[in-house]
């Protein structure tokens, strides 16, 4: 038990330093860094809890999130790439035209 | 006979339909005026015949009722279009039409030309019908049609040349103040309906059943309640203080309508009312003495101010308001039918005053607009003399001034006096009637001497109209002279219709008819009076003696009248300038006008505006508005929450995700 | 025929198809159309006069199902008792009078405004024959759309703050009933009611603390769509900004829904709260008619003025009605028809002037008796009939009211409301005198032509009305009678005489008797379960 | 665990997810075919991708009234499903007809946009019949991915890009929650089975009390709410909607908000009805929030389609009303009122779509002063949308809005439904607004390009139809939603 607690609390924090890091950093793609890292932390909690529960649905679950982080990903650097045509920037704070 | 009763009101509306809707296609005056007046002699030959037969049946059967068909029921409220023929309402109705029709046939000559001239008669024969409703109604309800319908004709007739604003606004004055009285009619109604109803279960409005059911009222009380919210009403139609001043007014519109609605007929309608309703007024001691004392103080003061004006239609108005004063005074003192007699005397001797008044200012006009002179031509100052012009006339307006100012042998005399008679010796207000009896004898010496200031300044002495005009002065045609020539003849011998027992007495036993026909109308009231006070019995002497003292009071009038217009007319000037204030005040009517203006129309002028600006449009569309407002601002301000940043947004998400998961954490 | 009443209200639905497909250019077409569809409206409405019964029944019925789904049952229950007869016959008799009277006054886009006309009558028509609440609400909602366009479009300068503030005022009012209305619903589930018929709510025992709020909140909307006082402020400015025929429907027809919506639902739905409220809303009504009357009387827009005697002439109604008696109730009832012909009278009067002076200012007449003598006399004996003078039908409805207000517990409110005679008199008198009398001296009132043919025509139907209710109410009162009977002594809980002394009694029993009775769990909770944890 | 491969099989049924077969073939069908044709108008895309929706959803009536499990149980065909099912297919079939004319003019006339349409309702679809939260989480991401490309396809156009980005990344973040709260829950109960959750919970013996098992839920909510743009995860909504391509805007405020409520329905009545106290006074307070903020600020928006999204935001909070109560009136209040939001947001962006010009410089309110005049019938077919919106009879939002406020009286939510109805007064004044220019107030501009294109034409009619006839006759729909709900 102490030790699923310890991946627990360690996916709680990596999941903490990545929402922090969306709220704080403002590059798109160190944001969607940030993201990804929340997914990651998700996965480690999905793993710890899997092999805690002995049984396997977590472990799938963590692989179908790859794969749609791979996709999303995919999809955003694509947006990213879109933007930086328009505004020869990534930096979010940049999208700000639409407001109020 | 009696079944066709509804006819009397109906001759004068098909009038009042034939010359209001085609009247103006008609055109041709004759033929109007013709409808009209024939219209209302139908009128008044019913009444006649109605009258014939009721003499005909015994004195206690002389109150019959007739339906036509049911008005207003719902619930326990019933209140039918029907009649009551009783001697009371059959007088009424005799007075009424047969005054109307003299006045109808005056008013072809005298409006003769005017603009409107079938609008005239239209109004007229409508304020007949609503008069004759008034009069024969036999419930509350109906009564009240009447007593608004002539308030709208008043209205109507007052306004008649409506793009003068004096006449306008007079109309209207006449209106609302009548309305004020009606809201004390309708109280009356009300609540006399209601505490029957509901103490009683007897529901009803109807005068019969009422009176039937009269010994249910206390003395008192309530009674006094509902005889005191019928008295304001009186006050409202009648002129009494404290609502008189429309009547003043009302002297803008055509002189025959003064004549007929003013002066004759709808404004006696309250001392009818009371006479309708003595069973209950007599019920009510304090009601009684009110009625009393401000029909004295009404008939006084109002003579004071009449001897100061120099309009000749107003002096006949105050002169109206103070001799409805005195039927007040009548009415009060429980002399039900001298008032009733009064009510008659003074319609013919007041019509004639009126229609002779016209005739001058007809002539005057007439003088003043041949020499384009600008001069009122109702105004004293600007006449005199007239007697020679005007003979005829001068002869009438003399009959009836004898008549009002209550010279012995003519009408007003005699119902003058009973009612001054009666103040002094009834039994109901204990020692208050010596001071009644003393307000109504300064009131006739005041009478005698404005009158007779009246005429003396009118028909007698020199000729101040302006230099040219005399010689259009000329008498009035016989379509005008001839009405006068009637009245003045009533005015002279109707009191020999009411003969007080004490004369009547010393000529042979001449009956007092009017008192015999009337008293089964008074029948209730008079019983309760009997029964409830102590009559004290009064020697013949005493009787005569105050005859007398009234005798010597309108000669002293006419004496003084004499000596300060006749033989001395530089004495007034002396007195004005003497008194300036007192002059200024009685000459501008007290200020009652003003102060009536001051107390209560501006003030409610400007609550109305401070409530239409100050809580309308500020407080409840203030909140209404202001709420919006705020609501709005309130979206202004969150709109700024949007910031368009990613992390904001994402914040506020965190932030959100926080306190959910926060609360449920630490609860 | 036994869906006379169906045919006769969604006939405009009818002419409202016909219209579309006439082109817009064709004024005149149009105008015959949507004038010959009120008129078969009216036609149609007729036999429910003579084929009406005299008995507190509801006749002329059709239900059917309408909506089944969930906890909710609607049906298409319509049909009239002597309440509502002659209001549907007052509308289908306003309708062609106000398509009439806009005839030369709209010149643009005459199709969508006879469109909007028609609609208004469905709307207004369905509202009156609704047995069921639910279907009553939609018709009552519904009619604000066309009413808000026809302000809207066809208004004054001012429209768009008219036309928006009516539509949410009375948008507000009506959502806080539509609460109510399910919240009554479901307590009336509970007693075994299956859907939204009026007749089984009246058999429905509410705890008295429930009613009041329910009740409340049908009395919001409606006292807003009366409009008592304070809630009347929207009225002034629909009434000014609206085209002559809007004034004229919102006055005769609009406003009764409110009055129509206390007796038929609010009173005899929730009678305990209506005695409990009595004096609430008399003091209302009696401060509306003064009120009214007051700020009427200094009014410089003539339109305005006759919008404030509105107010002062509902509060006349308002005051009939919780007199809660036979004579208040049939009073309130008599004068709602004598406001609608009067007042839209009035409001068709102040049409003619303003068609031809383009102005509603007072002081922008005067004299104008002399210019246009049959305007004048119709203008005054339409005056009369508002100032309730004997004779003309405003009277008769008056005096029953303050009879029966007088007979009521309400004694002294009737008393202060009597002196709305006086003031009534004082503002359209003084109004008339200065629109009519005087001199004529503004040079454009003195080319003014008199009424034409039509005015005169679309008036005198009115005329009629006004003598005849009159003169001869009896035959209206009748067939009121048994339905008014039915609901005052539905509504009265004790005799009027120990009605004060009751009322505490009832009060102190309210707590005690809620739970043992209680159709109602929630009464007490209100607020439910978020605040609690 | 032993798997039998065969016994596995039979678990499969592929009927169960025939329409999203049909709609994901037919979207890469038309991804190739786009390639090959090069045909510059692309409007045979459109009736392509109308036939496939309109047989996707013939196959979806078929069979109503089954209630059959596949995938082992992780997705579901039951009326619930299909009642989703059927509206998701409406938004698209409303969406696609109104594509063309739009993207025809802002030069992003690129055909990959239908099949992508066809992939979000794909996905939406999948959150609607999925009961494992695997598949629930993969109809998001689906649905999700697409709605991004979506939102920023109109790539050369600023407000597009950045709309995209907005939502991409915060759509990112919520779905971290959202995962993260599925951990949590799997991780208390042991499954991702939506019934097999329901068991264990209510087999708990202190649920309430498991603060884990509550977090998870909560961050679970958070995910779903983020996509039916509740307060206060509604913020990117506005920017998102004002800056995707019109013709998405309508689509997103429709689906995606329908598909968030299919599966909070699904997760908060069928995985955790045991913890609806807990979850009850969130939504309570939610939906208040939600409601006020929308109507609120919509107030003061000039930008139609801003104001709509703010307005989109307000009817979520009221579809919250309807999930507070949580009881079969409330529920299928929701069901309906999605349907018929669908219809009626869908068809008030059409016609913003005919009246804005190029670039859209002109997507104020002001813009559609007197749109009445010249064109009357669209003017009429808007404040019909309109009054739908704002809740006035006889229309289907008035219906919608009454079985949702209906729901909550019948649960004693008696204040809610009061603040729900005088939100719902003052929403009325920004509907009225817009009509007020259409109708009260002069042109300023000629409307000289407004056409109407025969698919646009179609679409009003279907969504003026879909507004108009539901609100006269309810019962043809709510008693399906009544049936759909019924399980719960």
């Amino acid at each position: 038990m102490d030790n699923l607690n310890s991946y627990l609390i360690l996916s709680a924090v990596l999941f903490s330093i990545g929402t922090i890091g969306v709220l704080t950093r403002k590059n798109a793609i160190v944001v969607f860094m940030c993201i990804e890292l929340m997914l990651n932390a998700v996965n480690l909690t999905f793993v710890a809890f899997s092999r805690h529960l002995g049984n396997l649905d977590g472990q799938i679950f963590v692989f179908f999130i790859m794969t749609v982080a791979a996709a999303e990903a995919a999809v955003g650097l694509a947006m990213f790439i879109a933007f930086f045509n328009n505004r020869e920037s990534i930096d979010i704070d940049d999208a700000n035209i639409m407001k109020w | 006979m009696f079944d066709n009763v509804w006819l009397i009101p109906l001759f004068p509306l098909i009038g009042f339909l034939i010359n209001g809707l085609l009247g103006k296609k008609i055109k041709n005056e004759t033929i109007i005026g013709t409808i009209g007046s024939v219209a209302v002699f139908a009128s008044f030959i019913t009444a006649v015949m109605i009258f014939m037969n009721l003499i005909g049946l015994p004195a206690n059967e002389r109150s019959v009722n007739v339906k036509i068909f049911s008005w207003i029921s719902a619930g326990n409220f019933n209140a039918d279009i029907a009649f009551l023929i009783d001697p009371l309402s059959c007088l009424m109705m005799l007075v009424v039409t047969g005054i109307s029709t003299v006045i109808h046939i005056y008013s072809i000559g005298y409006m003769h030309g005017e603009e409107g001239f079938y609008r005239f008669f239209a109004y007229l024969n409508l304020f007949v019908f609503s008069m004759l409703l008034l009069v024969s109604g036999n419930n509350l309800l109906l009564m009240f049609v009447g007593w608004e319908g002539v308030g709208l004709c008043s209205y109507l007739l007052i306004g008649y040349y409506f793009h003068k604003k004096s006449a306008s606004d007079a109309g209207k004055k006449a209106f609302v103040m009548n309305r004020v009285g009606d809201f004390g009619f309708l109280l009356g109604t009300f609540t006399l309906f209601w505490w029957l109803g509901q103490t009683h279960d007897v529901w009803t409005i109807q005068f019969t059943e009422l009176a039937k059911n009269a010994d249910l009222f206390p003395t008192g009380g309530i009674v006094t309640i509902i005889t005191l919210c019928f008295f304001l009403g009186a006050t409202g139609k009648s002129a009494q203080i404290p609502l008189y001043t429309w009547l003043p007014d009302a002297m803008e519109g055509p002189t025959p309508v003064s004549a007929l609605i003013h002066a004759a007929t709808m404004v006696t309608a309250g001392v009818y009312m009371i006479g309708r309703m003595s069973f209950l007024f007599i019920r009510s001691p304090e009601t009684m003495l009110t009625v009393a004392v401000v029909g004295a103080c009404t008939a006084l003061f109002a003579a004071t101010i009449g001897t100061a004006q120099n309009d000749i239609k107003r002096v006949l108005a105050y002169s109206t308001v103070s001799q409805l004063g005195y039927m007040f005074l009548a009415m009060g003192v429980g002399a039900f039918t001298a008032g009733i007699f009064h009510l008659m005397t003074h319609a013919f001797f007041k019509a004639c005053l009126f229609l002779g008044s016209g005739a001058v200012i007809h002539s005057m006009h007439h003088a003043l607009h041949h020499v384009h002179s600008h001069d009122d031509a109702q105004d004293m100052r600007n006449m005199g003399g007239l007697k020679k012009f005007m003979p005829l006339t001068y002869l009438t307006f003399l009959t009836a001034t004898i008549a009002i100012a209550g010279i012995p042998g003519f009408s007003g005399f005699f119902s003058k006096d009973e009612i001054l008679w009666q103040a002094f010796a009834n039994p109901l207000h204990g020692s208050m009637n010596t001071v009644l009896w003393a307000f109504g004898a300064c009131a006739a010496l005041l009478t005698a001497f404005y009158m007779f200031r009246l005429v003396f300044m009118t028909f007698h002495g020199t000729c101040r109209i302006k230099a040219g005009a005399e010689k259009h002065l000329h008498e009035s045609p016989m379509v005008i002279v001839v009405p006068l020539l009637i009245l003045a003849f009533f005015a002279a011998v109707g009191g020999y219709f009411g003969v007080p027992k004490l004369i009547g007495d010393l000529f042979g036993g001449i009956p007092n008819y009017l008192e015999h026909f009337l008293s089964p109308v008074f029948a209730n009231a008079e019983a309760y009076m009997h029964a409830h006070t102590h009559h004290a019995h009064h020697s013949h002497a005493l009787e005569w003696g105050l005859m007398g003292t009234s005798v010597v009071i309108a000669v002293v009038g006419i004496s003084v009248a004499y000596m300060l217009y006749m033989v001395n007319p530089d004495i007034p000037k002396k007195f004005t300038s003497a008194f300036p204030v007192l002059h200024r005040a009685v000459y501008n009517k007290w200020y009652v006008d003003e102060i009536y203006d001051f107390v209560f129309v501006n003030p409610c002028k400007a609550l109305g505006r401070l409530l239409w600006k100050g809580f309308d449009v500020l407080v409840v569309d203030g909140i209404v508005n202001g709420v919006a407002t705020v609501v709005m601002a309130f979206g202004g301000v969150i709109r700024y929450f949007q910031t368009g940043q990613i992390y904001n947004y994402a914040w506020t998400m965190a932030f959100g995700v926080v306190v959910i998961v926060g609360y449920y954490l630490f609860k | 025929m036994s869906n006379i009443l169906s045919v006769m209200t969604f006939l405009p639905i009818l002419g409202v198809l016909l219209l579309l497909f006439i082109p817009k250019e064709s004024k005149g077409v149009l105008r015959s159309v949507a004038l010959a569809t009120t008129l078969a409206s009216f036609a149609v409405s007729l036999p429910l006069i003579t084929g009406f019964q005299t008995n507190a029944e509801f006749q002329f019925v059709e239900n059917v199902p309408w909506i089944a789904a969930g906890p909710f049952a609607m049906r298409y229950n319509i049909g009239i008792d002597g309440i509502s007869l002659w209001l549907v016959v007052l509308t289908t008799f306003i309708m062609p009078i106000s398509v009439l009277s806009t005839w030369t006054a709209v010149e643009e886009h005459v199709k969508e405004y006879m469109i909007c006309m028609l609609l208004l009558e469905t709307g207004l028509l369905g509202a009156f024959i609704s047995l069921d609440l639910f279907l009553f609400y939609i018709f009552w909602e519904v009619m604000l759309i066309p009413m808000y366009f026809m302000i809207g479009i066809w208004g004054g300068k001012n429209r768009l703050y008219a036309a928006v503030k009516f539509f949410i005022y009375t948008m507000f009012g009506s959502m806080l009933m539509l609460v109510a209305l399910i919240y009554l619903y479901f307590l009336g589930t509970k007693a075994g009611i299956t859907d939204f018929s009026l007749v089984h709510f009246f058999d429905l025992k509410v705890d008295p603390s429930t009613q009041t709020w329910l009740f409340a909140a049908f009395a919001l909307a409606f006292a807003i769509k009366v409009p008592m006082f304070p809630l009347h402020t929207w009225l002034p400015d629909a009434h000014t900004e609206a085209p002559t025929a809007g004034s004229v429907i919102l006055a005769a027809i609009m406003l009764k829904m409110g009055t129509y919506g206390y007796i038929r639902f609010a009173m005899p739905l929730f009678p305990e709260a209506s005695h409990q409220f009595t004096p609430f809303i008399a003091t209302l009504a009696v401060i509306g008619i003064i009120y009214a009357a007051l700020v009427a009387m200094v009014q410089e827009d003539v339109k305005k003025l006759v919008a404030y005697s509105s107010v002062a002439h509902l509060g006349f109604v308002m005051l009939g009605l919780f007199a809660m008696n036979e004579q208040g109730v049939t009073g309130a009832l008599l004068q709602n028809l004598n406001h609608g012909i009067s007042t839209g009278a009035l409001f068709l009067i102040v049409g003619f002037i303003y068609e031809r002076r383009h102005t509603r200012l007072i002081t922008d007449f005067g004299g104008l008796s002399k210019q246009m003598p049959i305007f004048a006399t119709i203008f005054m004996i339409v005056t009369l009939s508002s100032v309730a003078l004997p004779g003309t039908n405003g009277f008769v409805g008056e005096f029953l009211i303050l009879v029966g207000g007088f007979e009521s517990s309400l004694r002294w409110w009737t008393i202060v409301a009597s002196s709305g005679v006086i003031f009534a008199a004082v503002y359209m008198l003084w109004m008339f005198q200065r629109v009519m009398f005087g001199e004529l001296d503004n040079p454009k009132n003195q080319k003014l032509l008199d009424l034409n043919a039509r005015e005169i025509g679309l008036m005198i139907p009115l005329l009629i009305m006004v003598f005849f209710l009159g003169v001869y109410p009896n035959p209206f009162i009748k067939k009121m009678t048994p339905a008014i009977n039915k609901i005052v002594a539905h509504t009265r809980i004790e005799p009027v005489k120990t009605a004060k002394a009751a009322v505490p009694t009832v009060e102190d029993t309210a707590p005690h008797a809620v739970p043992t009775q209680s159709v109602n769990p929630h009464a007490s909770q209100p607020v439910a379960a978020p605040a609690s944890h | 665990m032993d798997i039998n491969v065969a016994q596995l099989f039979q678990t499969i049924n592929l009927n169960v997810i025939m329409p999203e077969i049909i709609l994901s073939v037919l979207g890469m069908a038309l991804l190739l075919v786009n390639v090959f044709i090069p045909s510059k108008s692309k409007t045979y895309l459109v009736w392509l991708s109308l036939i496939g929706i309109v047989l996707a959803g013939f196959t979806t009536v078929t069979g109503w009234g089954s209630n059959i499990t596949s995938f082992n149980g992780s997705v579901v065909q039951d009326n619930f499903a299909m009642f989703f099912k059927i509206i998701f297919l409406v938004a698209a079939g409303l969406a696609v007809l109104i594509s063309d004319q739009y993207v025809e003019r802002e030069e992003c006339n690129y055909g990959e946009l239908y099949p992508i349409i066809l992939f979000t309702t794909v996905g939406m679809m999948l959150m609607a019949s999925g009961t494992d939260l695997m598949t629930l989480f993969l109809g998001l991401e689906l649905m999700s991915i697409s709605l991004y490309v979506l939102a920023g396809f109109n790539r050369a156009n600023v407000k597009s890009n950045e709309a995209g980005m907005k939502y991409f990344l915060l759509g990112a973040f919520s779905t971290g929650f959202l995962l993260y709260g599925m951990a949590l829950v799997y991780g208390v109960t042991g499954t991702t089975r939506v019934a097999k959750i329901a068991e264990i919970v209510s087999g708990m013996p202190s649920a309430a009390g498991n603060t884990m098992l509550l977090i998870g839920m909560f961050l679970l909510l958070v995910g779903f709410l983020f996509k039916i743009a509740a307060a206060p995860f509604h913020m990117w909504t506005p920017d998102v909607y004002e800056g995707a391509p019109t013709p998405m805007t309508a689509f997103m405020s429709a689906g995606p908000k329908a598909a968030g409520f299919a599966a909070l329905l699904r997760l908060l009545l069928v995985a955790f009805p045991a913890l609806k106290p807990e979850w009850s006074d969130l939504l309570w307070i939610l939906a208040v929030l939600t409601m006020t903020i929308g109507n609120f600020t919509a107030l003061r928006q000039d930008n139609i389609k801003r104001m709509l999204a703010y307005s989109s935001i307000a009817h979520a909070g009221y579809a919250l009303v309807g999930l507070t109560a949580a009881n079969s009136t409330g529920t299928s209040g929701i069901l309906f009122y999605m349907l018929s939001y669908a219809f009626m947001n869908i068809g008030a962006f059409a016609v913003i779509i005919l009246v804005g010009k190029k670039g859209e410089p002109n997507g104020t309110v002001m813009d559609f002063a007197g749109l009445g005049r010249k064109h009357p019938l669209l003017a009429v077919t808007m404040s019909l949308f309109l009054f739908s919106l704002a809740g006035m009879p006889p229309t289907a939002g008035f219906i919608g809005k009454f079985y949702l406020f209906s729901g909550a009286i019948q649960e004693g939510y008696i204040w809610l439904a009061i603040i729900g109805v005088m939100n719902s007064a003052a929403s009325v004044y920004y509907y009225l607004r817009v009509m007020v220019f259409m109708y009260f107030k002069p042109a300023e501009e000629e409307f000289d390009w407004v056409t109407v294109s025969a698919p646009v034409a179609l679409s009003l009619a279907v969504s003026a139809a879909g507004t108009l006839i539901p609100g006269v006759i309810p019962s043809m729909i709510l008693q399906y939603a009544q049936q759909a709900v019924k399980f719960f």
